[in-house]
């Protein structure tokens, strides 16, 4: 027995026990088998050219080899990304659990309680953050989620909307390159028009049937959409917002404003970057518009015995049966992340939130006060946790780069720098020798934080959030540990039985695959 | 780390990611692949709009015809639409494959506006059609490009692949075939790998360089999508070689036709292969229960209590289950599975429809039933939850009964809000 | 709420408890009840002396800059401690699983019946391999188990032994360093008086009561003990014989022979050498002396209703009960690692474990033979993996270190290298690169591992191991993964629920303290 | 990484097993703290030891009388008798306390060969006792050295230490007090912590330098013990800082006097300190319950049925369980253990002698027994499984039922031999 072979490990039956298994089916051999199973004409001849199989120690060492060569650079590129601590107990307990990671999406309602009220958790989150009356269990990125509300308030429009074949969608000239790029694959095929500009400058013609805004904006400007929201609903356009979770802790929601859809990424709830994913975007939208939203939604029902109990709602809306009437072939999601960024929410509850809200703020403020102080102004009058500071960008680059920052460089006369919660002051005072060397002053060293005022009042949110007891009582880690366990305790996973799902090839999940995950 | 950070930072992930495309280009015979796609749906779009830009730089700007099989997966109508495509559904013959004539007479007629065939291999049938290399010829010969499904990718890998079946695209859905964990729905990846005609296409990121030189616009928000999870699959593929990825898809089919010839007499296998073969999977039929009372729902939920998980249900074909035990099973596990379904079969047999007071009408049963101190069915605990020895080494509960799908859709509540507040609905 | 402080976390009572809670107890404040409970004449009045505290994050970047200062050289020291691999299932759903490592001793069986098999199959994997009777459930580290041996052989005299105050324990001079030291220790308090010599050379004199051996020695001579037991037993001594336990997959066990006592490591057997430990020490013994062994041992019994139940046999030795009539004191074991290693022998199986030890011993005689070819003898005519290489030490010493090698150097002209499962082809051109260039001579690449022929005849084990079934159905991942999750399953442990065993302390195991242990 | 490496190569190492001695030197209020011993039994030898050395570095050969309260835990004993020293026990008073007239009896009787006391600090009856500066102050002034056994540390950090009460030597459990998990019984780290006087005679290790100048010899194999797990103790106290430390100690001390003053009029507290309060734990009398038939180990039986895993029972009080929550048990979960043993009380009111068919006696009660089809108790199921309301939502099953010890004793088998085999014997 061959213990360096991962093929053993990987496949199930012993050898010993092909004879039997040969017998049974009728073959002399593995070979006869495809022989007897696979057309003539299309079976291969040749072999795969691939590398010789590494054991799993090889492989192991091997990928530490690789993670040494990336340069781990300290990033404040903002674009929607943004660094994140991931509490240890839920890197531990969920990301770490295979009774977690191994689980099938839970359409047998019954043996997967656990994580559909990890779900509801991060649903009741985003609804709470967003202001909306109900949101999904999480989309694939937040571009995507974007492209969901346009394609929803596409769907939406009145029969007038659509007899005069009312095309046009607004987007705001704040939203992230990417999303933009992600809004046009999307619409084209389909026919929507894509009109880019100053949301302030948009004339709420009726050639539009929806709107889509960025809150804070790309370049970290934050703004009071209530006006706007207003307008567009009075004139029959429907307002899509895409909105930074966490800003909204401080930041009033977009649905108190009058938004139709609210999207986003939950990604800096704790979730690594991973160079771009996985990371679960939410999609919040009006009761109204419930039978449309795009993706599964976790709701409450009850059983056979009246107990309530949970399940994916409105399952008779999925593709599989709307097939080419389906307006999103959104199947797969990202509940894994979903389910920890919901337990972020549960972890540090509405103070811990705000706390790590108000250390971002703080953190911008303070940096764009000493950049002030050495002589460099940023042009965000509002923001959450980016400025813009007006300079030689090329000069900065080079020089940021060398003490290993990463900033945003819009255009050749702007860096834009986006604070997060893993910012320290020793960073602070890093970015700020950048700049005080570039301009070639002396900066005096940042001793203190200070608290931040960028917020406009217009915009400063005073509605309350995560009131639900879920998130006001697993605050300690031995609490949030026993309760992801009493959640994982209710969920079969492979790590219990074989899931046989046609289709779906639910196979070994082997630990030497996932283990360097926990080191991105 | 930042998917936005210049690529000279990144060069860990970038070999990783290379090398991932190398092989997963390899596997599939073709030219080349995008990681961008995250998910198997988002794969699929993003072959289509391939395909869609393809026909436009040779002026075809009309073809938006996508034939798909009466047994696709929902998701390939759906992406075919997003990707502003009419689709035209083919028939299955009586064998569940292909009908080559109908499919042939289609392509003809639309010959002119053929964009796309969406096809699925083996099928989702569970079965290696032996007409597939006709069907991809007919689709060319018409002037349209062949899409495969990759979600079966699993009875492929190291026998055949999609280059050599005739596609021209497919996506893979890493978070099966290569062993990505579902997650509980997610993450997964979906990338696309296709032929050389196509490789111009593939799709951008508006802020990294990467995509084809005349690519599509971003399919997702970052140049190569879940980069973090990709990390699996490519252990995957480097710790199996080619030798262990040959000998998981042998393994893959040898379990399911084990279970196959295992279930015989139970439950028929509703379609094989030109040599009575199930594929990676199978479909057993559960309609004729019907006469007994029983749906395949019941069987669903009464392998709970037995300790499984249910097959996949309903899909493609109703009133069926799909069963696909993967090759990392064993032998003993097989069994176990074969054992219940046998045991449930013999319940089957014993209910009717008269009586639906019985253990598969009453699935699943939870440890709250079993343990209550009244006990009013008409069998006992023990053949409610114990019904076979191996059971009671290692039970799992379901902590609810059978769920009532509809009034939660009456009544729907998406927070958590307090129970009472559920109650009153 | 301050999201950085480790203390919110560590601590179970939310601030907003405390009212509630020092009501209760009729208190103002907690320094009130600290004031009430502590006598006066010893509260400290000053703070203690310690750095500010870290955040967990901050904590996790710490210790990732300090295992950076680690050197990590591939190591061939051996002297009881050898590089292995720890298969990435066992690491995931043990040693990363709070199910498993925040339990407590299993003196509840009822809801330990998860560890106590676990544990059993410990004791019978050590029992079969070592060929004795029965064996413990481990003891610290192999050191104090021979000091354990020695206690126990000296508690065993007979009427005779005693009345005649026979107090002399031989030791061979192939006990490694360490546990001589240990045992010096142990000995001269209790009044034993060491001799340690050649066992070649040894009298088999009435003044001794017992005997030390080691299998393979230091040197990594294998010796073929038969004739010297039997003479021994013949003369009322008793053996006791420290052996290593990956050789005995080769080698012929010493229970074979006639050995009293069979004690070693199984540190080799998946656990990471850690810098140290923690090890798990084994014990085997033979039935007649089941009442003396040292340490706690999972017995089979049965339960009320008559079914077969685990739990820790013959309790009534413990030291609370025996006290100052007790021969050991030992308490806290080494379980978490000693399940690590069944659960290895569990994985490989005895074909697994057999692939592993012919591994080591042809990459050993691969070694021997490319040296050799050098013009280099090592003087080892038997070993398992360790050969003595007479050359000048200090110059291959500095050349090893140099290419980040480490060996043994006995003496100035010794230079012993211990192979290991780990070893690869590579590795072993490495090392011969070393010795080429040390005698400037022109080494040959080595490109296939030769089969090893240095395990006397005499010394091969013929006897079976590892039949029981448990050894021999979980080779594959999936199998091995539910089975642990099967048997953490019966296990009550901090995940669950409290756990408030007086003067044990079972508080939160953080994950943060945690996670930097799987990167050892 | 191998222990025997020339140091250099283990910086990283090195740094943290140095700066976590510096932090047990410091809250323990000593001079030095040596990590080699990998228990705290293996912690008491040491320091034992130690003594000895010192005493015979005065030529004070003949001192080997250790004097032991009669609460000490059993390895105090069994390690004195190990270090060679003969063990003289000393009473205590009413309270629980060292009676002090009968130490300095002893003490000065044995003036002379006086070698040691060994002392639990708070004691294990779970008191600060608050003569014990005057009861090291008498070893002290008949030649003895103090050796406190460090297991209730856990009650003493940054409010008080060994330093402060007096003592030359102490163990720390770090697998207690330092937040090692227990592993189900190990792994531990017992290091030594010690005054000035006795840093000469720091354990060495024949490979590696490390030990005091006269140290002597190897406790354990490896120079600093079981390195690995000492990142834990190192990672709590760098996490918690001298503030989280101390907020810690009040929280482990407060959470024990609610539990106390939670179940007044249930269970008494059979000692406690000269105001009232318990330490960190606290020992509650089941004596009086055996006229209801009831003995310890029911109670701890039972409390499985609700989910608990029971309290160190008949230790150091025979018929007792000594309770101790720790700082990290939150209010709730302090609440539902109250509960659980209020309702325990109250079904020892309704047993008694003459019924031994109560579910106390009966406890643990498994699933087996509760899905059974037969149920023939004279209680209900409910009852038996779920006494309280807060067990439904998360039960936790005992595998078997109450375990004989006395029929495996007599009936050793210690090797996983086939079922039958077990059963014939
Ligand atoms: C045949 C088929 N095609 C496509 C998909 C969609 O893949 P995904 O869920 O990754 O979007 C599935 C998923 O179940 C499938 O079975
Ligand atoms: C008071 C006391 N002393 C000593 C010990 C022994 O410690 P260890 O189990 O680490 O050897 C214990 C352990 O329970 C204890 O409670």
């Amino acid at each position: 027995m061959n213990t360096d072979s991962f093929a053993l490990r990987h496949i199930g039956p012993r050898r010993s026990d092909l004879p039997e298994m040969l017998k049974k089916v009728g073959v002399e051999s593995l070979e006869q088998l495809v022989f007897e199973t696979i057309p003539d004409d299309i079976r291969l001849k040749k072999d795969l050219k691939l590398d010789t199989a590494l054991s799993e120690q090889e492989y192991l060492e091997h990928i530490n080899e690789l993670a040494a060569k990336n340069k781990l650079f300290k990033t404040y590129i903002g674009l929607g990304y943004h660094a994140t601590h991931l509490p240890p107990v839920i890197q531990r307990n969920i990301l770490e659990n295979p009774g977690w990671y191994t689980a099938y999406t839970p359409y047998q309602a019954e043996i997967a309680q656990g994580r559909l009220e990890a779900l509801l958790n991060f649903q009741t989150m985003v609804a709470d953050l967003t202001g909306m009356e109900l949101a999904n269990a999480s989309l694939l990125d937040e571009a995507t989620a974007a492209a969901e509300a346009m394609t929803l308030l596409f769907s939406l429009r009145d029969r007038n909307q659509k007899k005069n074949d009312v095309n046009k969608f607004f987007i705001s000239e704040e939203v992230l390159p990417q999303t933009l790029s992600v809004l046009k694959t999307r619409a084209i095929p389909i026919g929507i028009e894509l009109v880019i500009g100053k949301h302030e400058d948009f004339d709420f013609s009726e050639e539009y049937f929806g709107v889509l805004l960025q809150y804070p904006g790309r370049t970290g400007r934050v703004y009071d959409f209530k006006g706007f929201i207003e307008n567009a609903n009075s004139q029959n356009i429907k307002v899509a917002v895409a909105a930074d979770i966490l800003s909204l802790v401080l930041l009033e929601s977009p649905g108190h404003f009058g938004a139709d859809v609210v999207v986003g990424s939950t990604q800096r709830f704790g979730i690594p970057l991973g160079y771009g994913g996985p990371h679960a975007a939410f999609f919040a939208t009006k009761d109204e518009y419930k039978r449309n939203i795009p993706g599964r939604i976790i709701g409450v029902s009850k059983d056979m015995d009246g107990n309530p109990a949970l399940r994916m709602a409105l399952q008779t809306r999925e593709q599989h049966i709307k097939r080419d009437r389906a307006t999103s072939n959104i199947c797969t999601a990202q509940v894994l992340l979903a389910v920890m960024a919901g337990m972020y929410a549960v972890y540090h509850g509405p103070e811990g939130l705000k706390h790590i809200a108000n250390k971002v703020h703080n953190a911008t403020a303070t940096l764009a006060n000493a950049l002030e102080e050495i002589g460099l102004y940023q042009v965000n009058e509002t923001y959450f946790d980016t400025i813009a500071v007006k300079t030689d960008a090329t000069k900065i680059k080079y020089l940021a780069e060398g003490k290993q920052l990463n900033f945003y460089y819009p255009d050749t006369e702007t860096v834009s720098i986006s604070l997060n919660e893993t910012t320290t002051l020793k960073e602070l005072n890093k970015i700020v020798s950048v700049f005080a060397e570039a301009t070639n002053t002396e900066a005096k060293k940042i001793t203190e934080i200070i608290t931040g005022k960028a917020i406009p009042e217009a915009a400063a949110r005073k509605t309350e959030f995560l009131t639900n007891e879920v998130f006001n009582r697993y605050h300690s880690e031995t609490e949030l540990m026993r309760y992801i366990k009493k959640l994982e305790r209710k969920d079969l996973a492979l790590n219990h039985s074989m899931i046989s799902l046609g289709s779906c090839t639910m196979k070994l999940n082997a630990a030497a695959e996932m283990l360097p995950l926990s080191d991105p | 780390m930042h998917p936005f950070v210049p690529v000279e930072q990144a060069e860990g992930y970038q070999q990783v990611l290379k090398k991932l495309e190398k092989q997963l280009t390899e596997i599939t015979g073709f030219a080349a692949t995008s990681l961008q796609p995250n998910s198997g749906a988002q794969g699929e779009f993003a072959g289509l709009m391939v395909i869609r830009k393809y026909h436009e730089s040779r002026g075809d700007h009309h073809r938006n015809i996508c034939l798909i099989p009466s047994s696709a997966h929902g998701t390939n109508p759906a992406s075919a639409v997003m990707a502003g495509m009419k689709v035209v559904v083919t028939k299955a013959n009586e064998d569940g494959n292909i009908d080559v004539d109908d499919l042939r007479e289609k392509a003809e007629k639309y010959k002119d506006n053929l964009s796309a065939l969406m096809v699925t291999y083996p099928s989702t049938h569970g079965v290696y059609e032996s007409a597939i290399r006709e069907i991809t010829k007919i689709i060319h010969e018409n002037g349209g490009q062949v899409y495969m499904d990759g979600a079966n990718m699993n009875a492929q890998v190291a026998l055949t692949n999609p280059g050599a079946i005739g596609a021209d695209v497919c996506h893979l859905n890493l978070h099966k075939t290569f062993a990505i964990p579902h997650g509980g729905g997610g993450p997964g990846v979906g990338p696309i790998c296709l032929a050389k005609q196509l490789v111009p296409f593939l799709p951008k990121n508006p802020l990294i360089d990467t995509g084809g030189k005349d690519g599509i616009n971003a399919i997702s928000a970052a140049p190569w999508g879940s980069s973090l999870v990709c990390l699996i699959s490519y252990a995957y593929i480097t710790m199996l070689g080619e030798n262990g990825l040959k000998k998981s898809t042998q393994y893959a089919i040898l379990n399911a036709n084990y279970i196959k010839e295992r279930l015989k007499g139970y439950y028929e296998t509703l379609y094989t292969g030109e040599r009575g073969r199930a594929a990676h999977e199978m479909i057993l039929d559960c309609r004729p229960f019907k006469e007994h009372g029983i749906e395949v729902v019941d069987i669903a939920k009464r392998l709970m209590d037995y300790g499984f998980h249910a097959p996949t249900v309903s899909f493609p074909v109703a009133g069926t289950v799909m069963v696909e035990p993967t090759e990392s099973e064993s032998k003993e596990e097989l069994d176990r599975f074969c054992d219940a379904m046998i045991s449930i079969r013999k319940e089957i047999d014993e209910a009717s429809k008269d009586e639906p007071d019985n253990p598969l009408k009453n699935a699943p049963h939870t440890q709250a039933m079993l343990t209550s101190d009244t006990w009013d069915l008409p069998y006992t605990r023990k053949q409610a939850a114990f019904p076979l020895p191996y059971i009671q080494e290692n039970k799992f509960w379901p902590t609810v009964r059978r769920v009532d799908d509809a009034y939660g859709d009456r009544n729907l509540i998406c927070t958590c809000d307090p129970i009472e507040a559920y109650m009153e609905a």
